[in-house]
Formats: structure tokens, C-alpha cells, sequence
């Protein structure tokens, strides 16, 4: 009986207690023939030894390929400090921290991690963290109309370079409340949200627009025009950032007149490993007007009796188990152990580490796109000023070539053709700062050969 | 002491020091940040003995019995954590081709079929990160199939008074109005009441069996057939499914769409806040309506769900595949214990219940539904102390942390007053057990002779008591500089 | 400057409360021609990013072969949680425990560990730890010499069936002390100490004699009769033993008449890795007698002024701190980290959990020997009752098949005829808990297939 | 609570379980174990959560400023650990053939040559576990070279009254007699009296330099002819080399052989009392003479050494290879460093410790050695608190407890009364140091207040003051079912 402590005797003298023969006793109410007589998909367990032999096949299996692909998932390095000691049992095993007093740890580390987003962000206040950046922006929509008294149309502006992938989470969320996601066009020379599309809708009731900083093709949007253009039209301004891009780049909290509204993101590239797409985390921060309709877990700092500082949930009339069917979103369980990990992360690179890799990456992705586009057979798509990510076109199917690298254990980038069919053959590439010169020319040098 | 304190400017760790790079030349100035961000500035070592200090702050499985009502606080075995952190799995990128995932891939596909087993389900999805997230992927799954018959004027979405908040929260976002459902003393579901309640407009019934009382729902099957009677469906919030595990399934009891809190159930850790699962099973009915992306099997290849596999899919919960590093270790966990011991599960949680139920009875407490057997949890309810001797329940969870114990969840289900929901899971020993008895034992003890003490409690903690008021009043979400508590 | 803290600020503040200008100038009193200018063989400080692929190479490069090579480290499986609960920083980082208050962490589970030990060797007591099996042997040899009064020769027989590494680490350490290591003969078909062969030195001034159960080629030895005629003859009986077989084997406690006086041995079987051979950790346990001629840290335990139990380091005025040049050894750091993940190996293994392993062990190792035996070329030397280990002889060299198997990922075990020229062709072969059936069979199928 | 509390008989973690097997009968019962072993009977969670409560019951260089003189309790970098942990260094037999092996020589080779160039020493051995197996491995080759030569009259070996207790004790166990060399009060050997003691009988002295007094030995060169000139040799007990890491090297002073505490300097971690390592370093012409084994390079093939290349090998230390574990962390460590990151590393930790002393002395301590600069660490008397106030060093160190901080190493070295031998290490910030200094000032104006206070501190720890006496007089050394404190 693996993880049950119980032995015969203890069983025995707990079912004398309870006044009953047979642990079976216990479930007499259920009605018998529901009770079922095994588990037939289920194989005998496992231990740990063999286990371990399994997992370790099973994660062989897929190789460690020279990972090109960016699109909402980053190959960062993380100290190892970071998840040595957030899988600390205390970290690890604890919960939700009801109990104030006895969750201090949890508390404060979510404090200080808010008070880092704000710090990135140049907002108001943050939450302790929702799923994912895809949710965040979901929940950052549903809380820009509930903000947004003014609008009533509940039209949300979603420019076609936001990652496309959000858009789609953001619509399974947001679409029974009669919310409608407004494709924006993008420019098709530079990627970026169409100025003049968007202005197209100066004057009609808007909620709220998304600017994607950079975007989803890596390119930096007019974000201090789209947001001065959508206060003037009071349209809530949502930034949908990458968070270490806000180590070098101007903040959502500032941009334009008067800065965004609501910023969200995915903290993935902030010590979370790609793990084939989570946990990672989503980050929301919003000026101090919106604070009382932001969905999720927040901490506060306040006192104890004697005055000692401490922390606590804050702001709880929002959420669910006391608003329950009347509260900001239905969200519970958060990120927290990722929150973790992430507050160690920023804690351990600073200011100065996160600045540096990001520049690392800035640079990398910059040789790539360089010794790229000398190949023949491809051409740089949008020449913008870009972080980290850059869209390539070459002249043969993405598909195959995409496929020809992986065979070579490379991952190429990610096709866009499926999510914008105008862009045949068009691959999104990224290199972070640990593709290094060397690993840039195995890539080259691959695709050279696969053009040819 | 926060970790902004021990911030100087300047000070590096160097550990990403990547060569002195400058700001780029290729962004315009005005796209750059001109203030490097208020980030703590501190060493490795600083920031080690920080986090590792604060941790020493949180009550934890590891450290301390965690009955945490409704939670289930089971062990986390370790190994779950390492194997689900080996490198291979740690550097995947979630859009990596089918051919290299394939050892990803079997893992997700078996971790479906297995909670199928488990649930008498037709199909799972692992999408939803959340408990309420695969509500959320559930009643948009009911809304999805009710849509799809055309049979678009059912608004109202049934909750028991008992459920979690969750529940009506999710039905709310979904679009649904919710009608709250009232439980009978006994903690049944009040049939009458759910008979006057439904109808045409009726687009489903979420249900926690056993419920959040701690008792399981005898009427199952007549209330099913009640829902499916007038075209609604039932969802089960498997929060409750360490209870049954191995013992019973919800697919049999007629339900049509389920989640399981992985994070409980099956022990992924909970990280203080997360991240959990909320993987969803469904009838076979329901299956076109599932979320994206999932796995299927093809010969002995593991392959993404298609749009051709789930036409009407209520679309994608997540930018990628949920919270894969959570599911593969309620995966690995599945594994280790088997079919043989997932049967156990359910028996020794229930016993470990039934037992501290019995033992506070015998020492005086009173049980909100005392004559019936307990599932995984009960609960005691201490509206006499309240009354008589002026304490409250928050006053014994909060001395039990001064006596090395975390406290129950309080004052839910919200319909029992001052009440302690306790939930020891299988995984506590008996001494543990017959320890927080005594402990209770002596807090009542207290309650008699000193309450005023009580009302201060707890005393040995890094602090004491907490202004709740003053935090949501002043508020106070984030360091500055110049701020102080 | 990587784990420096100092701020340029800081550093000035600092140097003006000492009074000086610069940090030279704090070396003003060292002859300034001994200063250096820099340092030549040490290459530039890396990233934790570089040193991460550096050492990630240098780790894949030497790949992790099929393992059947046993001689004094053995591959177990270690269960998850030890490690990750050793390398918590409050054990990680700590040291030898001489503040006791601030130490009762490592105080208690070192009293622990010497519970432990003493329930598994059924001796008296043990220290906590030396720094492996070889050198416990070696400091068994010394106190043994110290110990029995008896005897003024300074005679210490050793069959030959003892590990000759041990051997040969023991001469190292002994030989100052004009301590006389006489070789005993193994009995040439069941590589035991021969019996005769020690009787000879009945009647005679011997100091002590070292009993290896098992012996270095598996063999179990005669450890009753061996003990009987040892203490007959005022011979001080030292037990070598493997800690694991004593999950099964009988105590060194209960040998012969009395029982073995001093019990060594490695405790790499519970919990470490084999690691390239460290750290292990050695165990010296003895009979009461012996208790103050131990070397090492002793923990007791103990109360404190309000009566409750504590621990503290105990017997200290046998250690070098106090005794100086009259100590018992000079050893001051030990090996406690490991020591830590063995007590927490062995409380998560339990008596049960020990007994299957060894058991495992055992019945893995007597099917290689079965599977090998049926190859053609392949012959068991010692066909005798035995744990885990046994010899086989081929009829091919060695060391050519061995380089071969290594060819193919797989250590075929250890050539024995340079420790024992008469074993020619001889290959001491070991199969753990971990080498299932599977790969018995790649290894059996390999042989064959070199001795064609 | 011990381990052994929480056991029942049966309880298993499972974690082991490999079918059943039962006693073999093949090996006769007269070899066999009739009881079971009396080791604790826990689950896993049990065992998870007891060890992880003790270990809170620690001070760590983690979790608290831990100045311990002459140990050097420096920041261990986590990436040390973990990939010193990479499966393919764990896995690695040590009797792996060369071929499979290259990976783990390159690092062993690499810091053989760091280790030779940071001390200037001509050959380096990574054999021996600890400094004192390094002292011992030094002293078995000053003896094995005057041997080689015929010299073997040598039967004395010279050592500093300041030394560490392991020096003597070493060259007991080489065979040799000690005569200690007295220090004067600026902390220098007494050159007089070491001329005097000097003869045909010295085999060699045992240095270290910085000196245990925490001053630099400023007639090295001096002292070295001294000993060279009657043909002994100079061992260098590097416990300090911290002090002067990249400044100067103990080869170019004049020693014949030295030893490195890897865990100190290198930061290897202490785990609670090891496993460290004692690597060491010799002049050319003791190279014949090094310990077994030790890695050289041909052409582009790292091999292992052979009788040939070390004909007067004193031999074996160890079973294998010592600690490669160790070993990995701190080739791992000095890359991370480079170059010039060691050489900051004996400037910052001079530069904390004489900070440290002058702002002590400023607050009315008194310094052992009032009139020179500390090198990375210095000593505090406390002398005239013990006379006038009745408060010994052991009051100071066990109070500073109670205020967080670990105790300075206290009564060493033996010659200076009532002494803190306090060293910061290089990398801890200047906050930290100030509040230590705060904690002593504080500590000092509660001894002059309340003395008997301080006699029975600590009071905030698991336990107060032990009864050392006791211990070693009712000798409880293992657990019985029977026994209590
Ligand atoms: C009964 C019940 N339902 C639903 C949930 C929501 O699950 P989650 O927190 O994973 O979103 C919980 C969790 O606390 C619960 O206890
Ligand atoms: C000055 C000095 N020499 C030698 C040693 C012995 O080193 P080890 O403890 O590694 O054996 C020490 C360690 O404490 C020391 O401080």
C-alpha cells in the first residue's frame, strides 16, 4: 500500500473505534451495484525503481532538439538556485494560504513578487497570478468590461499580430458574455497593427483594444499611438507584454498619454521551463482604478497586533468562495509554485541580469536573422526594430524543411501558414541567449543544405 | 524583512552575465525603457538565504499535518517531482513535432486513459489548469451540446447551496444564471426542492458527490434521472474524488461530464496556490465537444487531436497544453500506485475520516451530520462554543497553528456554522490523527477557562493575528520605496 | 565579481572605517615581490549559462553504461526524496555541529545514523562517520592496536580475501606506526580465508585479524569459527562488512563466541551514488569496550537545562581539537552530508525495504551467474554460498573482452589478475537490484557473442 | 522526536518493493539474520516530513551569517550542486575504463592544473578527503622523501603552538614526534625558538600562513631557509588560503607541499561536517612521491597515473578517488570564478574581516592582535569580560544565537583566552557584517547588565544550554525501544 501508513493492528483498533468490522462499512450508503470491482486500464503499480527506469525512457524518447522556436514558449536559462529551493517542501507542499499566520512565506515571496511586476510593468498593482498569459488576456478582456462603464458594446479590439493562439483561448472564455473579439488588420510590410484600421474605428463604442508589445512576430508595435489613440477614444488599452522584454523596453504603465490600463503576459521566460507549455503563469497588473475588478488571488501588507508587518489575502469580496455567482472570474487554484520560482528568478538575475538577457537575446535572435537571410532561398519578411523574434520566408514548402531540420533533432521555428495563410512558407524564429554562435551556424548550415 | 532590504544598487549575482552587451541601436529610443526596473539588486547568496528563510515560514505537508477540508493535503511523493523535472521533459517545447514527442505523448495518452478507468468517463481532456477551469471547460461543454441541438433556451445552470464557489462563479461566466439547490440536514441534496426547480430552462446540475458536507448523495441515481428527465445534463466537481477512488465512479452514477482536481486526487503538489489540474471527463455524447488540444493513439503513434476528432470542441483553454509538468506527475503517481492502490485510496482516507470523526464525538464535539458516515472529510460544527463561550472557529484553527497544526478549512461549506471542515487524507498515520485530536481536545479546554486567550491566538507564529481590515482598507500591493507596514 | 556582494559605495565606506585608501592596501605587510600578477592556467569566469552546457557535455560524455561491475560500489536505486531533502541548504550548508543548540538538525539525525548503524551491525556503538570503508579499515587496524593490551606485536592478519584496495589504503596509513600487515591464504576453491592457514598462527602474539563478509569475491566466510579462534587466541576480531547484506546476513554483533569487536565498512550501498567513488562514507562501529579508542565525532545524547532531550558531540577529548598529537586519529571533516542522505535512505527503506533490496541483489546476481555459466567459454570459479558477487573465468583475455564489452555501454565487471596474478582470466561480476532480467540478457547475449 | 518514535512495526514506504522475494536457501541459515534490524519503520511521508523538520532545527550558511573562524563558511553556488549531480557524473563507476571516462578526467585534470597555478605548487593530487588526510598524505611524503634519501634520522616534526589540532595530530600518526614552536604576541612564530629547535632530527614544520592568529607570517622566506638549510621541509596547512587567493601562492613562499580544503576555499558545501576535500600540492621534487591515482594528459587522452610516473607513491588514500563529488563542485566553482574572480576573493574577504575588526574595536572590543591588519579573519578576546564580568566566550557565542547569527569559532586557536576567531568571508554584504557587529555590542551591554542572563542563553533555540557533562558521562550513543533522555 505505497503513500498508506496504516498498519494491521492500527487498522483494527480504528474500525473498533468507529464501531465497525470492515473498512467496506464505511460505504453501505453507496448503493451496491455501484461499487465496482476493480480498475481495468489501471496497471499494477510501480516502484520506484521502475518507475524511474520508465520516466527515463519516456524522456529520452524525445530528445533535447536545438530549439529554434519561440511563439509564447522561450529556452531561457534558469539558475539553479530557482527550483532548488521553490521545490523546497515548504514551498512545494503547502496550499492557498488561508491561514495568514502560518503562511507567511508564501505571502510575503507573493508580495514581493507583485511589487516586481509592478516594477516591470510601471503599473498600479498586480495579482498573485492566473493561469496563463492566453487567460490573462481572456481575464484582462472580462475586466475591461466590467471597468469600462462608458462602453457599452463590449467590442474588444484584437489586431491579428497578437499571438493568435491567445485570441482563440481569449474567445472560448469571453464568448458567453456576449463579448465580440474585432479582428484588426495588421500592415503586411511591417506586421504591426494597422494604424489606419484601428482608426477606422475613432469614435464608435470600443471597450477596449490589445497591443501586443512586442508582437506576435516579434516586431514592436506604435504602442505609444495606439494607446494615446485609444484613451482619446476611451477605449481601455490592454498590453499584452513578454515580461523580459520589459527589461530593456519602455513599460506598459508609460506608454503614450497615459500609459495602458491593464497589462498581462505570460511569465513563462521568467524562470519557468518550456515543459512542453506548463505551468507557466499569467501576469496581470492594471492601474489602481481597475484594482477592485481584477479576477484572482491578492496579497496585501498590513500589520499583526503589535504592529509587526505582515501579509495577507486582500480584496477576498472579489472572488468566488465569498461572491461566489456575482464574482470578478470563477479562478481558485493560481500559479503559485511558478510564482515561486519566477520571484527567485528576478531575485537572482536583478535588474542588471534580466537587462543583460534579454540584450543576449535581442542579439542572438539579430545574428540569426543575419546568417539567415545570407542563405539562399531565404528572405527576412518584416525588417523592423524587433525583440527576439523574427519571421523568415524561404523558397521551398515550410513543412518539409520544418520537418528535414527536425530529423536533424533542430526545431526550425514554428510555420505560420496555419494561423495566417497569406504567409506561406513563412516561419517564425527565435533565438534566446543560449543558442550561441555555434548553435546558430548547426542551424544555418542545416537549412542551407535543406534549400538547396 | 523583504528582499527589496537587502537590495544596493549595483550589486549583481552575475550569474546571467552575459559580456557587457548595450542597448540595442536597432530599437528606437522611444520603444526603450529609460529607468532600470525597481527589481531587487542582490547577491546569490542573499537571495538563497532569503527564500530559503521565508520558506521556513509556511506550514506544509512536508512539515506539518495539513487537513485542509476539501483540499486533499495528501503526501507529494518526491519522485513525482523529479522524474517529472528530468531534462527531457523540462526542455520540450510544446511545439515540437508529434515526432519528437513521442515519450511526452504516450505519457499524456495513458494519464487519459487511466482517469477514464478511474471515472467510468467516455473521455478525458487534460486542458483545464484548474479545478475551475474544467468546470469552466465543463458547463461550456453543456452549453456547447445544448447549442448543438438547437436547444438554445436553457439559461439556468443548478447549484446545491453546499457547492464551492467555484461552481456558481463558473456558471456565471458560461452565461448561465444559477439557481441554488438547499440541502436537508442530513446533507442529501433536497429532492423536492430540486423537483420544483427544473424544467426546460434547466441547462444542468453541478454536483459534488460526496459532497462538500462530507457525506455521499444515497439519491444519486433518482437525482440523474431527475436532470436527464427534463434534457439537462450533470456535471460532477470531482473535488471529492479521493473519496470514492478505486471504490466507485461517477460515470456510473450518471454523471455527464466530470473534472478531477489532479492536484488532489492525485497529488500534484499545490505549491502553495497552484498549479493544479482540472482534467475533464465526459460521456460519450460529449466527446466532439471536448477542449484542445488532446491525445489519441493510431497504431502504436501517438498523434494531437484533430478538428475531425472533436468537431464542435468548445476550442482551447490554454496558449499551449495546460499544465503538462502537473499532469505528468499525477501521472507518475497513478503509476506508482496502481490499480491495486488507488482502490486503497479512497478506503484509508475514508477510515482515517470516519475515525477522527468518531474520536471527536467520543470527546465531546459535535458533527454537523452525526449520524452518518463520513466520506474523506466532516465537519464539526462549534456554534455552542460560539455561543456559550463567545469563541469562534477561527479561533481554534488559529491556536491549532500555535500547537503545530494547520488548521481546517473554516466557515465553509458556508451553510454549517462555525464549522471546521477536516480532511486528513490516507496518507496520515494514526498517531498523527489521534495528536490533532488531543490537540482539538485541548483548545476546547481553553475555550472553558481562558477564551480571551484564544481570541489572540495564534502566539508562537512568525506573527500574530492579522489585520484583515486594515489590509484591504490601506492597501498596500506592492514595495516602494519609501512605503512601510 | 561573481559571489562578491560589495557595491562600489560599500567598498569606499568600508575602507574608510579601516582607515585605508585601497584593498591593497591590506597586503602591505606581504613582501611585495611574492605578490602575483594573475593567474595563468585558470580561464576566464564563465556564466552559470556556459558552465551549464560545459558540464552537461562533459557528463554526456562518458555515457552511463550497462553497469555489472560491483568491487566495493554498487549501483542502487536511491529513492527521489533522499537526495532532495540531503541538499536542502540547512543540511547542505551547515557544518560539524559545535554550536549543539543551533545544531540539533544534524545532532539528531547523526544520533540516528548511530542507532542505525549499531541495529544493522548489532554492535554497541558508532561514530559518525569516517571518511570511507578503506579508511576504516585503517583506523579499525590502529584502534585495535590500541585497544587489545594484550598483545604487543603489532601483528594484524588479513586474508586475502579482504578488498586489496583496503589493503593497500590500510598499509598507507599504518605503516608509520610499525603495524605488520601478514597476508593470510584464501583457500584457492572457495576463495575463502583458509582456515588452516590461520590456524598456524595459533598461540601467537597476533594483535587482531580483519574478517571481510562478504569477501571481496562475494563468498561468504566461516565468520563464526573465524570469530571463535580469533578470540580464543586474544586476537581483536575487525568486521569488514557491506552494510546492505547485513539486511539479511548475520550481525557482526552476534559472530562466533562473542561477536566481532570493531565492525567497518563502506556505507556507499545506502544512499550514495556510485559517483566515481565518492563521497561514501565509512562506518566504524564497536563492542562498549572500545567506545573511547573511536575516532571521529561521537553524538549523544543528552538534556538540557530544562530537561529536554538535546544532542551534543560527545567524547570530544579523543579528537585531535583537544588531544592534539595524543588524539586518537587526526580526522576532523567527515562525511556527514552523506551520512544524512544514508539515515534518510535507511528510514525511508525500512528493515523490509533493506531486505528486498538485498534480497533483489542476490537472486540478480545468482541469475547473471546462471545466464553467464551457460556460456560457452564462461566458468564460476567459487561455486559457494555468496552475496552478489561472484567470479567468473573466461577463456579469452580479460582485459580484451572487457574493452570490448566496454564498446558496446557495458562494464562487464572487474579483471581480477592484477590484484590476484593467479585468477588469471578471472572477472569479479556483480548485478544489483537495478540490472532486471532485461539487462542480464544484453549483457549474457554480449559475452557470448565476445567469446565466439 | 526521533525517527525511531515514528515507527510501527509493518509500516512500510514501499518505496523498495520488489515482489516478495523471499530468505534465499542457498546461503545456510548459520549466515543468515534471525531478527530483523532495528531501523525505524516509517512511510514516506513520515520520514519526508520528519527530516525536513530537523533540518529547520539548524543554523546553515543558507539560512544565517555563520563567521566560523578557520572554516571559511563562504556561499556554496546552488549550479555547484546540481550539476556536480548530473546523472552522468552519479552513474559513473569508478572503475569505469578510461574510454568511458574522458569527461569526468577533463575536469579532474583541469583542476589539478587550476589547483597548481592558484598555489604555485608543481604537481597537485585530488586524493585525499579532507584536510586533515591532505596533512596526513603531506607528512607520508616528507617522510618518504628523507626515506628515498636515506635519511631517516628525521624523527621530529615542528609545529606552531597556534596550530590546528590536526597538525600534530598528523604527524603522530606519521611516526613522527611534535615539538611545538611558541608564537609572539604580534602573532609571528618565534624565530628564535624555531632556530633552536631546528636540527638534523626535523623532518619539517607545519605552517599556515595566514596563521590560525588570522596575521600573515611575515618572515616566511625567512622561516623557509631555516628549515631548508637542516633539510627539513615545509608543509603548508592551507586551511587559509581563502586569505590569499589569487595574491600570492604558498610555492612562491617557499613550502614543499601544502593541502587545499576544497570545502573551504572552493566552497565545496560542509554538509553538516563533510565530506570535504584535502587536496594536495607539491614542489617538483616531491612529485615522485604523490598519492594514488591522479589523472594525466596525453596528447588529447586523459589517463589515469601509473606507478611509472609516481615510483615513490606513498600510495592509496582511499578506496577509489577519493571524493569526486566533492571534487566536480569545486573544479565547477573555480570555473565559475576565472581567473579574476579568484583573485577578488582573498581581497573581499581581507577587506570584510578587518572592517569587521575595526568596527568592533571602535565599539570597545579588544583585538587579539590589535596593531596589524587581519588577513580574512581575526580574533576578539574577550578576557576582561571573563574576569570582570564573570561572561566567557562560550556566553557571547551562545547568546549571538538567540540574536540569529551563527557563533564565530570559539577557544581557538588555544593560545589567546576567551577568544571569537570570526571570519566573514568574502561573500557576505556589508549588512550583514554591520548587524553582527550590532548583535555583539548588544551581547557586551547585556553581559555588563545581566551576566547570569547570558550564562543560560541561548533561550530562542529548540533547546537551551546542554549538558555536555552528562553526554559524556552517561554515554547514550544509539537509541533503544527502552531508552529516554
Ligand atoms: C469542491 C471544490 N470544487 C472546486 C474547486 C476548485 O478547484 P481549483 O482550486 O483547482 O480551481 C475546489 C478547490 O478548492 C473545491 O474544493
Ligand atoms: C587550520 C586548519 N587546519 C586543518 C584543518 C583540517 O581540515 P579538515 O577538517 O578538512 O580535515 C582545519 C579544519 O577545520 C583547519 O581549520
Amino acid at each position: 500500500m505505497p503513500f498508506v501508513p496504516h498498519t494491521e493492528e492500527e487498522i483494527n483498533e480504528m474500525l473498533s473505534v468507529i464501531g465497525i468490522d470492515s473498512i467496506d462499512n464505511l460505504f453501505d450508503e453507496i448503493p451496491a451495484h455501484l461499487k465496482i470491482k476493480g480498475l481495468e486500464k489501471v496497471p499494477a503499480g510501480l516502484n520506484e525503481m521502475s518507475i524511474n527506469r520508465l520516466m527515463q525512457q519516456r524522456a529520452a524518447k524525445d530528445g533535447q532538439p536545438l530549439c529554434f522556436i519561440g511563439a509564447g514558449s522561450y529556452d531561457h536559462h534558469i539558475p539553479a538556485a530557482v527550483w532548488q529551493i521553490t521545490t523546497r517542501g515548504e514551498y512545494y507542499t503547502a496550499y492557498t494560504p488561508y491561514q495568514a499566520e502560518a503562511s507567511q512565506g508564501t505571502l510575503q515571496l507573493t508580495y514581493e513578487f507583485q511589487s516586481m511586476m509592478t516594477a516591470l510593468t510601471g503599473m498600479d498593482a498586480s495579482n498573485a497570478s492566473l493561469y496563463d498569459g492566453a487567460t490573462a488576456m481572456a481575464e484582462a478582456v472580462l475586466m475591461a468590461v466590467r471597468s469600462n462603464r462608458k462602453s457599452k458594446s463590449r467590442k474588444i479590439l484584437v489586431p491579428r499580430s497578437v499571438n493568435p493562439t491567445y485570441k482563440h483561448v481569449t474567445e472560448t472564455i469571453v464568448k458567453h458574455q456576449n463579448i465580440e473579439l474585432v479582428d484588426v488588420e495588421i500592415d503586411s510590410t511591417t506586421s504591426k497593427a494597422s494604424m489606419d484600421a484601428l482608426k477606422a474605428f475613432s469614435g464608435e463604442d470600443i471597450t477596449a483594444v490589445v497591443i501586443s508589445q512586442p508582437n506576435f512576430f516579434g516586431t514592436l508595435e506604435d504602442v505609444d499611438a495606439i494607446t494615446t489613440w485609444a484613451h482619446e477614444n476611451n477605449i481601455v488599452v490592454i498590453a499584452v507584454v513578454n515580461p523580459l522584454s520589459l527589461a530593456i523596453l519602455k513599460p506598459p504603465g508609460i506608454w503614450g498619454d497615459n500609459g495602458a490600463d491593464i497589462a498581462v503576459g505570460d511569465g513563462q521566460p521568467l524562470g519557468a521551463p518550456m515543459s512542453s507549455g506548463g505551468p507557466y503563469y499569467g501576469i496581470m497588473t492594471c492601474k489602481k482604478a481597475f484594482v477592485r475588478q481584477m479576477p484572482g488571488r491578492i496579497v496585501g501588507r498590513t500589520v499583526d497586533q503589535e504592529g509587526r508587518e505582515g501579509f495577507v489575502l486582500t480584496l477576498q469580496a472579489r472572488e468566488q468562495h465569498i461572491r461566489r455567482s456575482k464574482a470578478t472570474s470563477n479562478i481558485c487554484t493560481n500559479q503559485g509554485l511558478v510564482v515561486t520560482a519566477s520571484t527567485i528568478h528576478m531575485s537572482l538575475l536583478g535588474p542588471e541580469g534580466l537587462k543583460q538577457t534579454a540584450l543576449s537575446c535581442h542579439s542572438n535572435t539579430q545574428k540569426l536573422v543575419e546568417k539567415l537571410s545570407a542563405i539562399d532561398g531565404v528572405e527576412i519578411v518584416f525588417d523592423q526594430p524587433r525583440f527576439h523574434e523574427a519571421v523568415i520566408k524561404i523558397n521551398k514548402s515550410a513543412a518539409d524543411v520544418l520537418a528535414k531540420l527536425a530529423e536533424q533533432n533542430i526545431l526550425g521555428g514554428l510555420d505560420l501558414s496555419a494561423d495566417y495563410p497569406e504567409m506561406k512558407d513563412c516561419i517564425l524564429v527565435c533565438a534566446t541567449e543560449l543558442r550561441i554562435a555555434e548553435d546558430i551556424e548547426i542551424f544555418a548550415t542545416a537549412l542551407a543544405a535543406a534549400l538547396k | 524583512m523583504l528582499i527589496f532590504e537587502h537590495s544596493a544598487s549595483g550589486r549583481k549575482t552575475k550569474i546571467q552575465s552575459t559580456s557587457g552587451n548595450e542597448m540595442p541601436t536597432d530599437i528606437p529610443a522611444s520603444l526603450l525603457r529609460d529607468e532600470k526596473p525597481g527589481l531587487p539588486e542582490v547577491s546569490e547568496m542573499q537571495a538563497v538565504r532569503h527564500y530559503t528563510s521565508l520558506s521556513q515560514k509556511n506550514f506544509s505537508i512536508d512539515t506539518h499535518f495539513y487537513p485542509l477540508g476539501s483540499c486533499t493535503m495528501k503526501h507529494n511523493p518526491r519522485v513525482c517531482n523529479s522524474l517529472a523535472m528530468l531534462p527531457g521533459f523540462l526542455s520540450r517545447h510544446p511545439l515540437a513535432p508529434e515526432k519528437l514527442s513521442q515519450g511526452f505523448m504516450e505519457c499524456m495518452y495513458e494519464l487519459q486513459e487511466m482517469l477514464c478507468d478511474v471515472t467510468g468517463m467516455a473521455g478525458f481532456s487534460l486542458a483545464p489548469m484548474a479545478g475551475a477551469q474544467g468546470e469552466f471547460a465543463g458547463i461550456a461543454m453543456i452549453r456547447a451540446y445544448h447549442d448543438a441541438n438547437g436547444d438554445t433556451e436553457r439559461k439556468e445552470i443548478l447549484v446545491p447551496d453546499a457547492a464551492h464557489g467555484t461552481n456558481p462563479a463558473t456558471a456565471t461566466m458560461c452565461g448561465y444564471t444559477v439557481k441554488e439547490i438547499s440541502t436537508l440536514a442530513n446533507g442529501d441534496v433536497d429532492i423536492d426542492v430540486l423537483k420544483e426547480a427544473v424544467g426546460p430552462q434547466t441547462a444542468g446540475l453541478m454536483l459534488t458527490n460526496p459532497s462538500t458536507l462530507g457525506v455521499f448523495e444515497r439519491r444519486i441515481e433518482e437525482i440523474a434521472k431527475i436532470i436527464h428527465d427534463v434534457g439537462g445534463l450533470l456535471y460532477y466537481d470531482g473535488a471529492n474524488l479521493n473519496a470514492i477512488l478505486g471504490k466507485i465512479r461517477p460515470g456510473d452514477m450518471g454523471f455527464d461530464v466530470i473534472h478531477s482536481n489532479l492536484h488532489k486526487t492525485f497529488s500534484t503538489p499545490h505549491g502553495g496556490g497552484g498549479p493544479g489540474s482540472g482534467a475533464i471527463g465526459v460521456a460519450e455524447r460529449l466527446k466532439p465537444f471536448m477542449p484542445m488540444p488532446g491525445v489519441k493513439k493510431i497504431g502504436n503513434e501517438f498523434q494531437w487531436l484533430t478538428e475531425e476528432d472533436c468537431p464542435h470542441s468548445i476550442g482551447r483553454m490554454s496558449a499551449f497544453f495546460g499544465n503538462p509538468g502537473v499532469l505528468l506527475r499525477a501521472y507518475i503517481y497513478m503509476r506508482l500506485l496502481g490499480a491495486e492502490g488507488m482502490q486503497r485510496v479512497g478506503e484509508f482516507a475514508t477510515l482515517n475520516a470516519n475515525y477522527m470523526m468518531a474520536q471527536l464525538k467520543a470527546r465531546g464535539f459535535e458533527a454537523a451530520i452525526p449520524d452518518r458516515y463520513a466520506s474523506h472529510e466532516f465537519i464539526i460544527t462549534l456554534k455552542k462554543q460560539a455561543k456559550e463561550l463567545n469563541v469562534s472557529a477561527m479561533d481554534f484553527a488559529k491556536r491549532l497553528l500555535d500547537l503545530g497544526y494547520h488548521a481546517p478549512t473554516t466557515y465553509f461549506p458556508l451553510l454549517v456554522p462555525e464549522c471546521l471542515l477536516i480532511e486528513p487524507t490516507e496518507s496520515e498515520a494514526k498517531e498523527m490523527l489521534d495528536g490533532f485530536v488531543e490537540a482539538l481536545v485541548q483548545v476546547q479546554q481553553e475555550a472553558e477557562t481562558d477564551a480571551d486567550m484564544l481570541h489572540n491566538a495564534p502566539y508562537t507564529m512568525p506573527v500574530n493575528r492579522l489585520d484583515e481590515v486594515r489590509a484591504a482598507k490601506q492597501l498596500d500591493l506592492a514595495w516602494s520605496a519609501e512605503s512601510k507596514a
